[in-house]
Parts: C-alpha cells; sequence; structure tokens
C-alpha cells in the first residue's frame, strides 16, 4: 500500500468527517440557534419592549446569549470520539495530534460559530440595533466566535474523560472567556457612538492568532491526559 | 362513524386514503391561492388610512390564523394518538408540524413587511407578534423532540405528548403576553379594525384563508404519506408500490 | 505473544503503556532500542492498536469508517474496499450506519483495519470478542499471514491459540492486592 | 383592476418593496415545503429500493459461499 503523508489531507478528513456527522443529525446545528434566539427573547419579556433600553443591552445580550449557546455544543467536540475509541486511534496515528485537533475546532466552529454570525442581522431586527451596530456586532462575532471554539476545545479536552464533565466545563471555560466578552461588547459600544472601534477589533484579532497558535498544543495535552 | 373509520387505521388503507383525498385539497389550493392573490393585490381596492400596504393582509392574516389552526389540529391528533393508541394520528401529528412551522414564519415574516412601513420598525414587542414566535418555538420544539429519538415510536408519542401540553400552554402563554404588553407599552395597537372590513375586501381575504388552509391539507396530507411510508418501509405493500411506479 | 492472566490483573492496563496511552510509573517501554515516549511518532508509524473501544464511529457506515481510517494513516484509497468488505462477512451492510449492526459485525468493521495496514506491531485487546467461529478463524488466518510477513502480535485473550500458531509465546500476570 | 398601468402595480403606491417581500417570502417558503415533501417522498423510495438490492446481493453471496 502506498503510504502519502500530506497534512492537508488529514486536515479535510477529520473536518469533513465532523461536518458529515453534524450535517447528518441537524439538530447539532439547529439546536444551538433556537437556544440563541429564545435567550434574546426572554430578556425583552424580562425587561420591557422600550426600544431604545432594547438597543442600549443589546450588545451585552447577544454576547452573553453567544457565550452560552456556544458552550452546548463542546461537550460534544470530543466525547464521543472519546467513548467510540476514535480519540486513541487518532492519537496513534503518525500525524501530529495539533493538525487534527485544529481541524475538529475549524469543524466545530463551522457548525456552531458560523450560523451565529449569519444570523446576526435577525437578532439586531429583535432587538432594535441600528446599522452601525449592526456591523460591528457581526465583525465582533466573526473574530470571537472562533476564539471561543478554541478556548472551549482546551476545557472540553480536559473533561472529555470525566463523567459529568458538562457543568465543570463551563466553570472552567466561562472566566476565560471574559476577556472575549469585555472587548467585543466594548468594540460594539463604541461603536454605537460613530467611533472608531478598530483597536478592539485588533485586540481580538491578535488574541485569535494566539489561540490559533498555541491552543491546538494545549488541547493536544489535555486530550493525552483524559485519554491515559 | 367508529365502523367506518376503523378500516383507516391500517397503514395501507390509510395510504390510500390520503391518495384519494389529495387531489381534491390540491385543485382548492392551486385554485384559490391563484385567484385569491389576484384578487388581493390587484382587485381590491386599496384601505384609505394604510394604502396599498395592507395588501399584505392577504397573507398575513390567513397564515397567523392557521399557524393556530395547525397547532390545534396537530394537538387534537395528539389527544387521539394517545387515548385510542393510533399510530397513524401520531405520525399526524409529525406531519403537521413542519407545515405548521412554515405558515408561523410566513405570519411572522409578513407581521415584520407590514410593521416597516406602519410602525417604522421590523419587529415591536407586539403582544400578538410576540406569541406568535413563542408559537414558532413551540413548533420547532415538538419538531425536534421527535428527531431526538432513535425509537420513531416512542418519539411519536413523545412529540404527542409535548404538543398537548404546548395547546393547555398557549393561552396561558397568550394571555400573560398581552398581559406584559399591556403592562409596558399601554394599549397595544390595533392593527385592524374587524368590524368595518368593507366586503370587497372580505371575501378576498376569505378566499386566501381557504387557500392556505387547503395548502396545510395537501402538504399535510403528502407529509402523512411519506411518515407512512417511511414506518411500513419492510412490509410487501411498500415494495409493490416500487414495481408500480 | 499472548498475553493472559485473570480478570483484573492489569492485562488492558499493560497494553494501553506498551501503546503509549499511559506513562508507566517505572520503567521505560522500548522499541527497536530507543524509548517509545521520545520517538512516539516514529513508533506510532509501526504501531496498530485496537482496544476494548474500538473506534469505529457508530453514525457512519462501515465504508465511510473505512475510508476515513485511511485517511488519517496516509493512505491513498486506491483498493477496492467494496470486495474488502464482502470479504471478512458484510456484503449488503456497507451503507448502513455501524450502529445498527450486530456486536459482532461491528467488531468486524473494527478489525478492517488488520487488513488496511502495514504496521508492524499489532497490540490488540480482546480481538475475539463477540464473533462468530468462521469470523474466529478468518481472523487466525490473517494473524499467520502478518506472521510470515515478519510482524509481531501481542494480544490479549481468554482462548487457547497454542494449537494454531508453534511458536506462541505466553505472559501471564498474576493479580496482586 | 386598481392599478393603471403595470408600473403602478409594482410599485403598490410606494409600499411596493414592503408588499412584494411578504409576498415574495411566502411564496418561497410555500414552494419550499412542498418540494421538500417531494423529495422525502422520492428519498423514501428510493432507500427502499436500496433495501430490495441490498437483500439481493446478501442472498447472492450466501449462495456463492455454499456453492
Amino acid at each position: 500500500m502506498i503510504r502519502q503523508h500530506s497534512y492537508w489531507q488529514l486536515f479535510s478528513a477529520v473536518c469533513k468527517k465532523d461536518l458529515q456527522l453534524a450535517f447528518r443529525q441537524r439538530a447539532e446545528i439547529v439546536n444551538p440557534l433556537l437556544f440563541f434566539l429564545i435567550v434574546i427573547t426572554l430578556f425583552p419579556l424580562a425587561i420591557g419592549p422600550e426600544p431604545g433600553l432594547l438597543a442600549r443591552i443589546a450588545p451585552g445580550i447577544i454576547w452573553v446569549a453567544a457565550l452560552l449557546s456556544t458552550m452546548l455544543g463542546l461537550d460534544k467536540l470530543f466525547r464521543d470520539d472519546y467513548h467510540d475509541g476514535s480519540l486513541e486511534q487518532l492519537i496513534a496515528s503518525s500525524y501530529p495530534l495539533p493538525l487534527t485537533v485544529l481541524a475538529k475546532v475549524v469543524a466545530h466552529w463551522i457548525i456552531t460559530g458560523l450560523p451565529l454570525v449569519l444570523m446576526t442581522p435577525l437578532f439586531a431586527l429583535l432587538l432594535n440595533l441600528d446599522t452601525n451596530a449592526l456591523i460591528a456586532t457581526v465583525l465582533t462575532l466573526l473574530l470571537g466566535t472562533p476564539l471561543l471554539s478554541f478556548i472551549g476545545a482546551i476545557g472540553a479536552g480536559l473533561t472529555v474523560g470525566l463523567q459529568k464533565g458538562g457543568i465543570l466545563m463551563s466553570l472552567l471555560v466561562l472566566p476565560l472567556y471574559i476577556p472575549v466578552l469585555i472587548f467585543a461588547t466594548s468594540a460594539i459600544e463604541t461603536s454605537t457612538m460613530s467611533l472608531d472601534y478598530s483597536g478592539q477589533l485588533a485586540i481580538l484579532g491578535a488574541m485569535l492568532v494566539v489561540a490559533i497558535l498555541s491552543a491546538p498544543i494545549a488541547i493536544s495535552s489535555a486530550l493525552k491526559v483524559s485519554v491515559s | 362513524m367508529w365502523k367506518w373509520l376503523h378500516p383507516y387505521a391500517k397503514a395501507d388503507r390509510a395510504y390510500q386514503l390520503c391518495n384519494t383525498l389529495l387531489p381534491y385539497f390540491a385543485v382548492i389550493t392551486v385554485v384559490c391561492m391563484i385567484v385569491g392573490w389576484v384578487w388581493g393585490l390587484a382587485y381590491a381596492p386599496a384601505d384609505y388610512q394604510q394604502k396599498d400596504s395592507y395588501r399584505i393582509i392577504f397573507i398575513h392574516v390567513p397564515s397567523a390564523i392557521l399557524s393556530m389552526g395547525a397547532y390545534s389540529s396537530m394537538a387534537i391528533a395528539a389527544i387521539v394518538a394517545l387515548v385510542w393508541q393510533l399510530r397513524n394520528a401520531e405520525l399526524a401529528v409529525i406531519a403537521i408540524a413542519p407545515v405548521g412551522a412554515c405558515v408561523t414564519a410566513i405570519a411572522l415574516i409578513t407581521g415584520a413587511a407590514w410593521g416597516k412601513p406602519m410602525w417604522g420598525a421590523w419587529w415591536v414587542w407586539d403582544a400578538r407578534l410576540t406569541s406568535e414566535l413563542i408559537l414558532l418555538f413551540l413548533y420547532l420544539g415538538v419538531l425536534s423532540l421527535y428527531h431526538a429519538f432513535e425509537d420513531k415510536k416512542a418519539a411519536g408519542r413523545a412529540a404527542s405528548i409535548l404538543a398537548i401540553v404546548g395547546v393547555i400552554n398557549l393561552p396561558i402563554i397568550h394571555f400573560s403576553v398581552e398581559w406584559w404588553n399591556t403592562l409596558h407599552q399601554g394599549a397595544s395597537i390595533t392593527k385592524f379594525n374587524t368590524n368595518a372590513i368593507d366586503p370587497s375586501m372580505f371575501w378576498p381575504l376569505m378566499l386566501n384563508i381557504v387557500a392556505f388552509a387547503a395548502f396545510v391539507g395537501t402538504v399535510t396530507l403528502m407529509r402523512l404519506k411519506n411518515e407512512i411510508l417511511q414506518r411500513e418501509k419492510h412490509r410487501p405493500w411498500v415494495r409493490q408500490l416500487l414495481n408500480r411506479g | 505473544m499472548q498475553l493472559a492472566g485473570p480478570n483484573g490483573a492489569g492485562k488492558t492496563s499493560l497494553l494501553r503503556i506498551i501503546a503509549g496511552f499511559s506513562v508507566p510509573d517505572e520503567g521505560d517501554v522500548l522499541w527497536q532500542g530507543k524509548s517509545i515516549i521520545k520517538n512516539y511518532d516514529e513508533f506510532a508509524r509501526e504501531l496498530l492498536f485496537i482496544g476494548h473501544k474500538t473506534g469505529v464511529n457508530s453514525q457512519l457506515t462501515a465504508l465511510e469508517n473505512v475510508q476515513f481510517w485511511l485517511q488519517i494513516q496516509g493512505y491513498n484509497d486506491t483498493q477496492d474496499l467494496y470486495a474488502l468488505l464482502a470479504k471478512i462477512g458484510l456484503v449488503g451492510l456497507e451503507d448502513v450506519p455501524v450502529r445498527m449492526l450486530s456486536a459482532g459485525q461491528q467488531r468486524r468493521v473494527a478489525l478492517l483495519r488488520l487488513w488496511l495496514n502495514s504496521a508492524k506491531l499489532w497490540v490488540l485487546d480482546e480481538p475475539f470478542t463477540a464473533l462468530d467461529k468462521a469470523g474466529v478463524a478468518f481472523l487466525q488466518q490473517r494473524f499467520i499471514t502478518h506472521l510470515e510477513q515478519g510482524g509481531a502480535i501481542l494480544l490479549t485473550t481468554h482462548q487457547d491459540l497454542t494449537t494454531h500458531f508453534n511458536d506462541l509465546q505466553t505472559v501471564t500476570l498474576e493479580y496482586r492486592h | 383592476m386598481q392599478f393603471d398601468s403595470f408600473s403602478d402595480f409594482i410599485a403598490m403606491g410606494g409600499y411596493g418593496f414592503y408588499v412584494w417581500l411578504s409576498f415574495g417570502s411566502c411564496a418561497l417558503i410555500l414552494i419550499g415545503i412542498l418540494l421538500s415533501s417531494l423529495n422525502d417522498t422520492k428519498r423514501i423510495l428510493s432507500s427502499v429500493q436500496q433495501q430490495v438490492d441490498r437483500e439481493a446481493r446478501i442472498k447472492q453471496a450466501k449462495l456463492e459461499q455454499q456453492v
């Protein structure tokens, strides 16, 4: 048999498998989105529907809802592979594990993060957000949700071997999300005042680059601990 | 009546019944929808207050009525399914749910498109729109519960229970939202003064309501056929269908 | 080489240390004179591990599983996978999600890896579980060809293998408190 | 007919965008669910056909083994 090592082949194979699984059970994609939508609906019901008030708190609502709904899918990121033994096979494969992990995180973002970004205009309508703030929200989500996937995957990797890792994982991960939340909401806040918010975006971008470079290594060590 | 209905508890008979009913529903849908839309869009007089934007009513009101109607018929099917243990009724619950969700989505979208010129905002947290949104969540809940189960028998029963719970909750939700709304913004905006509706607008509206109802019926029958086929996949009568078609 | 011993003696733990998933408290595992912990990537290229958890995704079909393994191992899938699946007794079940198959059939899907790999060292944890007689015989046949090609097999099993393999070495672990 | 010309009809007295947006999205959704239902029928029937073929193949393989 011919054996050719191509990193791209591994990356696309792992990515493709996860996407294929997600599209086979569409609930995985749809349910976090619905959760997001329902959480957003709860806020006007709880604090009243005045458009001005809603527009003011909208960035906070959207981002907190985004944090919670990406949390939902994280638990599943490595769990199935852990339980059926695929994770061991991936570790024992001759490819570097961080690359495999990167592929899985990218797939996770396509499944949970990207739909959120695409649906944002709808949420903006519900919360009476103006166009400026909408653009800022989309941009921050575009930079921020992959960050959430990377940071969350570290927590998921650490807790995958535990019996009831779900809640523990949220406790580990949510504090790590705080910087993302701060810079993202501050960018949107600034945009509503028609000021320049490229600084906050630059910080988010820098954090994303650091995450892409370092998180896969952290995640693979976490997975090795969980498997042993 | 029971004697008359009983043979249709069998899957292949129910399938045939769907097949016989389907053309009638389809014809009514096509005729009423074409006439209703042309009448509503081109021939009905413009409203003196809202001008031509009011024409959205010819799809907004039918879809809003049908979103409720489809939910109640789904709940009735669910009750029949649970009380008489009729599997076909369970399948009907699952057949109606996606159609109902679509009609609800239409009501929401047309409501938003009507709201923009009238209230100046695409979305207003108005009592009726909010209840409609919650209704959409209920539909989607039934659907995703059904698809989450591996065992479709259990799935049908679970979805039926949820549909019944939803229909009991629906009035409570509606009144609480109404109360929430009046608490926050005084009297809610009334879109349409119903007793003043002119016959020249009333008849096309009626026609469109019939068209929507027939459409819901048509698609429900089609989906019911699918569900029956899916469940009876391994039976010989389904395999015979292959040879014929 | 067979690893024997009563339940709970530590066969699986030892296999997992040898495969490099767990780190031993003391000592080291050497493969061709080199520590596997330090040279894991090199070792992984020569290793095929099938544990209790078989690494078969139950949502995907047998065919999709096999294609995925080939890809993550870096092989180009040029061979006729249908013929291979037929050989192992999965005719007509290629495009059924694995979760619909019986336990023995699922095990067969996992064991397909033995035909799709050029690894020298096979580490197998209870490969015969859930297989029927024909399956066991078929698997032993595959073991013999692998050994003839100069490969090594380390496995745990409760079956008696001495009748089929002449130079079988058995290491027996004892249960200690 | 309420409108003098076709362009009047499209303009809907200045509300054209909203009216056609609602009617358009409505038509889109209705056609969408209709097509997806038709597609489901096709999918189910083809899966039945697949199952029939599969059983035939298993039978064939068993026959070959016996020979």
